[in-house]
């Protein structure tokens, strides 16, 4: 009978090709902005792409395990603000220096991001509504409860040693950069090595079949969003680190920007395909291009049309339309 | 053992399950039967934990029991085998067999992947299948799944110290015959460690594998027999509740076909990577039978037919010419259609009524001008629903809401009424219970005498033996062996399975 | 199984609760002719999520309306003393070939509609930059009136605008529930393989939706810049959120097949309630838009049928 | 090849410009206006409600406004939370809806200040402001076609600030600073927005008569510090050490700038603003900044709803006073160094008292259209 393997393994399959096809996209590009502009190929400038990049980062890592769970989070741009601005009254509050007790308002911001998360899972979960909805509203939740904590005021940390964040380098980026890398880690080690890393792919690939196999699967969607909530706040932070201000207006256009990088990165809005890896790719495609438009002096009216192009190239090559039979 | 007294389970206007009584003893195989909508499912799920009852109770040795949700089942050792494949496909084999149950394999907040993966190789030993458990379950064959499945329930046997119950409900759907030889097999193995009940719609495999069998009708338990005295005409008529016809397959109604009217016909036709040098013709009042195991090319040869595949090589002429499009667009102008597999999926729309259901292949038979009228298509469905003896109680309800056979005919009733006269038929009875096959049965003969032109693939060899004309067996995508199925002049079992391997 | 009658009405309930409190508080909510006033003002937003609904009828979305709005709003005070009334076509034209493309893209070149629509209205917003030279245009009054000026007449106390919104609305309606179109719309949302297998040109028909979603995103653009009497790339922004909330809030879901346009004027009809509640029950500023995502928390939760979803997702 | 596409799109752009230019001003001679008349003009109303609507919250120009706006208030007797609140969120459609419910609501018994977030959107608001019989002033935004005097009473004002003039002041000092040489980057705001276009007309005026210095780019960072931050890193990648002085469009670009410049470590670079809000006014005095224009929006917060009130209630008569007192720009100090304490310690952080029946004392001359 014929029970055996059935994968094949000839040269560069198609599957590898699709897999790769992020990475390739994002080399590419590069490839062209430095042809066009060799000053777009130095440390300096590559530092410039991750200090930007750092923040869309950690709200995309955040709402890819939502989107790998086949749901969305829309909520980012409240939450980063929220939590922006709690990290910062926190932060002032409590001495307003690292070298004070005032570094817990970092855990605080988590906690609240956590929180936030929490309770978007809770509404989208126990009041069934589905994620795109719940977490919509909870957006503007967030980001009135942010008018209503600050009155529309800014907030600035002035505190030299938070700042290091930014001021800091070491062999040529800032430290926030290397703060996104240890929670790109994290992440990663969460999608790979933990139990609800990987629930998060069961519930992706069948949501019923996961219930039917004993998962409690609105435990795995709450701990996800919690999860998310943790990431935009470290967003949120690393945002605070990079100008200095938290205001109600930190999270704007966090939530087109990071969806586009998630998916732009090759994983799908219909779940369980993906992972950290292709948003980090993801997020820098991006921000490349948005830098490299400015670098190689393209008017500022022609990179939404670029942009807009070059995203959709980007997600045509990384899908695998023969495992797909339609998309929506 | 294991009990169930008294349970009673309603629903909304539905008397699911009427004080059901059921036992099962240590290593014991029971069968259970029953037409769809006899209470089967509902029973199962009350087992497994997705159902609470609402009377009654569950011991096990004695004890009462009461499940909140299937987890809680599995962790007095009780565990089903689903009968739609419950893998979750993009993740690996060893996911899948302790997806919910990872924490044995954490230290630290870590996944051990070694250690799961070599826990995973012995589940899989157990089952005899020798796979990689880092294998993307996607990458499998449906023999495969359904192995690994088994191999999923039985980590119970590591967990649980007690005895254990598996549930099997229709294992073998999607298994060739040897594959089944194989679990069947397998399972007699097993009960030196678990009982399994045994759901099918397949009797002989019921009354092969099982010590007993519960027979189910209208959520009551009719019968219990042993396997010693069971009989499949008793167990018919008691589930039905009246004799089942011998003439099973309709042979009765059978008649020859017009060879001078070619309908379809496939002239050295190949789609790579899925079959190779396929030639055929299909004639009116003709029942054309692919025959072969999963992956041999039938499905892929239905959806040539239909415009969704597009030949690499070779003629397919529908009606005398080829496609001008290979789209589903054009086959269903040239008088094809489809009564595909996934009845849920591609069948019937869940979610639209009834009569919009019959009239989605053929609107602009009901319009002018692109706008409906919605009259005729009612009282067309109204038409067909008398029929077909659909059962619905009204052409405003939702399709989803049918029961399958119902489903099926509607489906039929589509197609027939558009006029089509090739129909392409993709497991018709699948899932179907006796009456329902019937009349599946009847309307495939009656579809023959108005001179239309079938292409089966069927749910058994039996079946396709008693339907067809004409049968083509087929290995690996490519041409075995051509049979002929005049009444009294039929193949045997044995015939095509020996080409079919 | 009373209930379950009463489910499809759900949202019209919640309409009728939400206008009685505001009412309760406020009886000046009551006054005939703001309310007509009110209603007459948001035709713009409704007409965008009308078209919004047969983008997500279908199962998909559309993220480039508003930039579509955007970009019709310049074209139309560019082009109007050009072209007068005819205007109207290049603008519809835009928001069909813009709506169609996008629809290609997400059938064709399987790029989901989120990501699809959404870099279109990139392209779109590009466009409407580039022509406007990035300022805020304004029409002549005398073309805009020879023109347009029927747009915003009152016969015999009703506004013109409600008259269009009200024909657009019954074109709409017969499109989803009398045409083969609209049959084959509501298959490819419920059940897309289904309709596949039944032989329904899907790809052209989810294209053709996306189509209707520019169409309606051009035509509620065009009414806004003669409402507003001039055009710039950001003059329609603030729509396309709200858009969206409406077709959600009034019950039609992400998931496609259920619901239909007029779902989408109750929908409308509650955001323009809850966001007027604000003004009449004088809410505080800095709390508004809290305020306004807790209700519409509450009134989703309030509208959609649960019944009609396996999986919440 | 990438200048060549630059030229060649600049190109279309001018052209593009020309024609709209022209085809404004051909049909502009032609235009007639004053169709729509006052219909129901009433003579005064008593005890209005007082609203200011304006963009969002975040932005601490609009809080300043605000402030003014309750000043006022409580300056007749009330608690500043008698003041109205409309945000229209950056959008023209909530801006225009809101006013008509407050419209409703009020049954007209209203005074509104209003900045109606884009220009077309001003007639809109004006015209149902005025057939409701209520009183509107309005600020920034509104179209050149569009005046108070043709709506009788009831379009009380409209003021707006000309930054043509201070932002060429500003970009000199910027250039005096550069040593007349090198290389200046420009942030602008929302492309579209009126005052961005005139800040940058501003320093291309000033850039005349300096030859030697480049304007390298001008982007726009729509008023948004994290954009601004972004587009001056991508400025530093191209143009590296080219730049010699930053002009930006308004505060909130600055501070977007100056962290950008911060990140690589650069200290030292010119920079100059505008609206002279308090951190910006405190930069200053630090030398980060080295000017900025202070437009008082506390004053123009303050007087804009004062004059729809004393217009409504019936104080003056709007249609009496001369053209220049409906038309006008709202006062600029410029904010430099040297006096920049000082001016923080006057108008910051002791607001003053202003006299708001004071209506056009601080003003600076009627609006002229180009």
């Amino acid at each position: 009978m014929a029970i055996t393997q059935t994968t094949t393994r000839a040269g560069i399959s198609r599957d590898t090709l699709v897999k790769w096809a992020p990475l390739l996209v994002l080399l590419v590009l590069c490839a062209f902005f430095a042809v066009m502009e060799p000053r777009f190929l130095s440390t300096r400038n590559f530092a410039r792409i991750l200090i930007a990049a750092t923040p869309t980062l950690m709200v995309a890592i955040g709402v890819t395990f939502i989107i790998i769970m086949g749901s969305i989070d829309l909520s980012m741009e409240g939450a980063v603000s929220v939590c922006a601005v709690a990290f910062a009254y926190c932060f002032l509050w409590l001495g307003g220096t690292l070298a004070s007790w005032a570094w817990l308002a970092i855990p605080f911001a988590m906690l609240v991001g956590a929180v936030l998360g929490f309770v978007n899972g809770l509404i989208h979960v126990k009041l069934k509504i589905p994620s795109f909805m719940a977490s919509l509203a909870m957006g503007f939740v967030g980001t009135g409860l942010a008018m209503v904590m600050t009155g529309g005021d800014r907030i600035r940390i002035e505190d030299e040693l938070f700042r290091a964040l930014l001021t800091e380098r070491i062999f040529g980026f800032p430290l926030m950069v290397y703060v996104a890398g240890l929670f790109l880690l994290i992440a990663w080690f969460i999608q790979t090595r933990t139990t609800l890393g990987r629930n998060f792919y069961a519930v992706g690939g069948g949501e019923d079949l996961a219930v039917a196999s004993g998962l409690n699967v609105a435990r795995v969607r709450i701990m996800g969003f919690t999860l998310a909530g943790v990431f935009f706040a470290v967003g949120a932070l690393l945002a605070v680190g990079r100008i200095g201000i938290a205001e109600t207006a930190t999270g704007n256009n966090f939530m087109f920007l990071s969806i586009t990088a998630v998916v732009v990165g090759g994983t799908a809005l219909w779940g369980g395909i993906g992972g950290v890896w292709n948003t980090l790719v993801g997020v820098l495609i991006v921000f490349v291009i948005g830098n490299g438009m400015v670098v190689i002096g393209l008017p500022g009216y022609v990179q939404d049309a670029v942009l807009g192009l070059l995203v959709i190239l980007a997600v045509i090559l990384s899908t695998d339309r023969k495992s797909i039979s339609f998309v929506k | 053992m294991y009990q169930l007294n008294q349970v009673d389970k309603k629903f909304p206007g539905v008397h699911a399950l009427k004080s059901v009584d059921f036992t099962i003893g240590r290593g014991e195989i029971v069968g259970l039967v029953g037409e769809n909508g006899a209470g089967k499912s509902t029973l199962m799920k009350v087992i497994y934990g997705a159902y609470q009852p609402d009377g009654g109770t569950i011991t096990i040795d004695g004890k009462t029991v009461r499940f909140q949700n299937p987890r809680q089942a599995m962790d007095h050792g009780i565990g089903m085998v689903f009968q739609e494949q419950s893998l979750i496909t993009n993740l690996t084999v060893a996911e899948n067999i302790f997806l919910g149950f990872e924490q044995q394999f954490v230290r630290w907040g870590v996944i051990d992947w070694k250690a799961m993966t070599a826990a995973a190789k012995r589940q899989l030993a157990k089952v005899k299948l020798a796979i990689d458990p880092a294998t993307v379950t996607s990458k499998l064959s449906f023999a495969q799944r359904q192995l690994v499945e088994l191999a999923k329930v039985l980590t119970l046997e590591e967990r649980i110290d007690g005895d254990l119950v598996i549930l099997l409900d229709e294992p073998t759907s999607v298994l060739a015959r040897e594959e089944v030889e194989l679990l069947f097999s397998l399972v007699r193995e097993l009960t030196s460690r678990a009982s399994f009940i045994f759901v099918s719609h397949r009797m002989d495999e019921v009354l092969e594998l099982s010590d007993r069998i519960y027979v189910m009708k209208d959520g009551a338990v009719v019968d219990v027999v042993a396997q010693a005295e069971a009989q499949v005409e008793a167990i018919q008529h008691k589930m039905v509740g009246r004799d089942v016809d011998k003439e099973y397959y309709r042979e009765q109604k059978q008649r020859p076909y017009d060879a001078s009217k070619v309908l379809a016909s496939f002239d050295n036709v190949s789609v790579a990577g899925k079959y190779d040098g396929i030639s055929f013709d299909l004639h009116a009042g003709e029942v054309l039978c692919l025959v072969g195991t999963e992956g041999s090319g039938r499905e892929a040869i239905l959806r040539t037919v239909f415009g969704l595949e597009k030949p690499t090589s070779g003629t397919i002429k529908v009606k005398g010419a080829p496609y001008a499009r290979t789209t589903a667009q054009e086959a269903v102008a040239r008088g094809v259609g489809y009564v595909p597999r996934e009845r849920k999926v591609e069948g019937i729309v869940n979610g639209m009524t009834v009569y919009e259901n019959m009239t989605l292949s053929q609107m602009k038979n009901y319009s002018s001008g692109g706008v409906l009228r919605i009259a005729e298509e009612k009282a067309l469905a109204e038409d067909w629903i008398k029929r077909l003896s659909i059962k619905t109680p009204d052409v405003y309800k939702d399709c989803g809401g049918l029961s399958g056979g119902n489903q099926q005919k509607v489906v039929l009733a589509k197609w027939r009424s558009g006029g089509s006269d090739i129909i392409l038929l993709d497991h018709p009875t699948r899932g179907l219970d006796i009456g329902a096959k019937e009349d599946v049965y009847d309307m495939v003969r009656e579809m023959c005498d108005a001179g239309a032109g079938i292409i089966l693939v069927a749910d058994t060899l039996e079946e396709a033996i008693g339907l067809s004309h004409t049968i083509l067996v087929l290995k690996d995508g490519v041409f075995q062996k051509r049979f002929d199925g005049s009444p009294g002049d039929k193949p045997s079992l044995y015939d095509l399975v020996h080409h079919m391997i | 199984m009373s209930l379950e009658k009463l489910k499809p009405w759900f949202p019209w309930l919640t309409l009728a609760v939400l206008v009685l409190l505001v009412g309760a508080v406020n009886p000046a909510f009551f006054n005939p002719s703001g309310m007509v006033a009110l209603v007459a003002d948001i035709v713009p937003l409704f007409i965008m999520a009308l078209g919004m609904t047969f983008a997500i009828y279908i199962g998909g979305i559309d993220l480039s309306m508003q930039q579509v709005a955007n970009l019709v709003t310049v074209v139309a005070t560019v082009y109007l003393a050009q072209f007068g009334i005819f205007v109207a076509v290049l603008c519809i034209a835009a928001g069909f070939g813009i709506g169609a493309l996008s629809g290609w893209i997400t059938t064709r070149q399987f790029v989901p509609s989120f990501v699809a629509t959404l870099a279109m209205g990139f392209i779109a917003l590009s466009g409407a930059r580039f022509l406007s030279g990035e300022r805020a245009l304004s029409m002549d009054a005398e073309a805009r009136d020879a023109s347009f000026g029927w747009m915003f007449g009152n016969t015999a106390g009703v506004p013109h605008e409600l008259v269009i919104a009200g024909v657009l609305l019954a074109i709409a309606w017969f499109l989803q529930t009398r045409t083969t179109f609209g049959r084959a719309l509501k298959a490819v949302g419920a059940g897309e393989l289904a309709a596949v297998a039944s032989g329904l040109k899907v790809d052209k028909i989810k294209i053709m939706a996306f189509a209707l979603s520019g169409t309606f995103a051009a035509i509620a653009g065009l009414m806004f810049s003669v409402k507003l009497s001039g055009g710039d790339a950001n003059l329609a922004n603030g729509f396309l959120i709200l858009a969206i909330v409406a077709v959600l809030v009034g019950g039609t879901p992400l998931t496609g097949g259920v619901g239909g346009v007029i779902n989408t004027l109750v929908g409308t009809l509650i955001v323009v309630v809850i966001r007027s509640a604000m003004v009449y029950l004088e809410v505080d500023a800095t709390m508004q838009q809290m305020i306004f995502g807790i209700i519409l928390i509450v009134a989703i939760a309030m509208t959609i049928d649960r019944s009609k979803m396996r999986i919440v997702k | 090849m990438s200048e060549f596409i630059k030229d060649f799109i600049e190109k279309e752009k001018i052209n593009r410009r020309n024609f709209l230019f022209a085809s404004a001003y051909g049909l502009g001679g032609a235009a007639a206006l004053g169709a729509l008349g006052p219909t129901m003009a009433r003579a005064a109303l008593t005890d209005p409600t007082i609203a200011w609507s304006y963009r969002n919250r975040t932005n601490p120009y609009w809080n300043e406004i605000v402030s003014g706006g309750e000043a006022f208030v409580q300056s007749l007797g009330m608690s500043k939370d008698a003041l109205t609140h409309l945000i229209n969120e950056g959008s023209s459609e909530k801006s225009l809806a809101d006013v008509k419910a407050i419209l409703a609501k009020t049954g007209g018994n209203l005074a509104l200040a209003i900045d109606t977030n884009d220009a077309p959107n001003a007639r809109p608001v004006v015209e149902a402001v005025a057939e409701a019989g209520a009183y509107v002033s309005t600020l920034w935004n509104k179209t050149d076609d569009l005046h108070p005097w043709d709506f009788g009473d009831n379009y009380v004002s409209h003021m707006s600030w000309s930054d043509e003039g201070p932002a060429e002041q500003t970009a000199r000092i910027l250039l005096d600073a550069m040593g007349g040489k090198g290389g200046v980057v420009h942030l602008g705001g929302i492309a579209s927005n009126n005052p961005a276009i005139e800040r940058l007309n501003g320093l291309k005026n000033a850039l005349k008569d300096y030859p030697d210095v480049a304007l390298l780019a001008a982007e726009p960072a729509d008023w948004d510090t994290q954009k601004a931050n972004q587009v001056m890193s991508a400025f530093l990648t191209r143009y590296g050490d080219e730049i010699t002085g930053v002009h930006c469009a308004n505060d909130t670009i600055a501070y977007g700038v100056l962290e950008a410049l911060r990140a690589e470590g650069i200290e030292g670079m010119p920079i100059v603003s505008y609206d002279g809000n308090p951190q910006a006014v405190q930069l200053v005095s630090e030398r980060k900044i080295l000017a900025t224009v202070f437009t008082n929006p506390h004053w123009g917060g303050g007087i804009t709803a004062a004059l729809a009130y004393h217009a409504a209630i019936g104080s003056f008569k709007p249609s009496e006073e001369p053209n220049e007192h409906r038309e006008f720009y709202g006062p600029t100090i410029m904010v430099q160094p040297e006096d920049a304490l000082e001016f923080k310690a006057n108008y910051l952080d002791s607001v003053p008292t202003y006299d708001w029946n004071d209506f056009w004392g601080p003003s600076n001359g009627p609006i002229t259209y180009k």
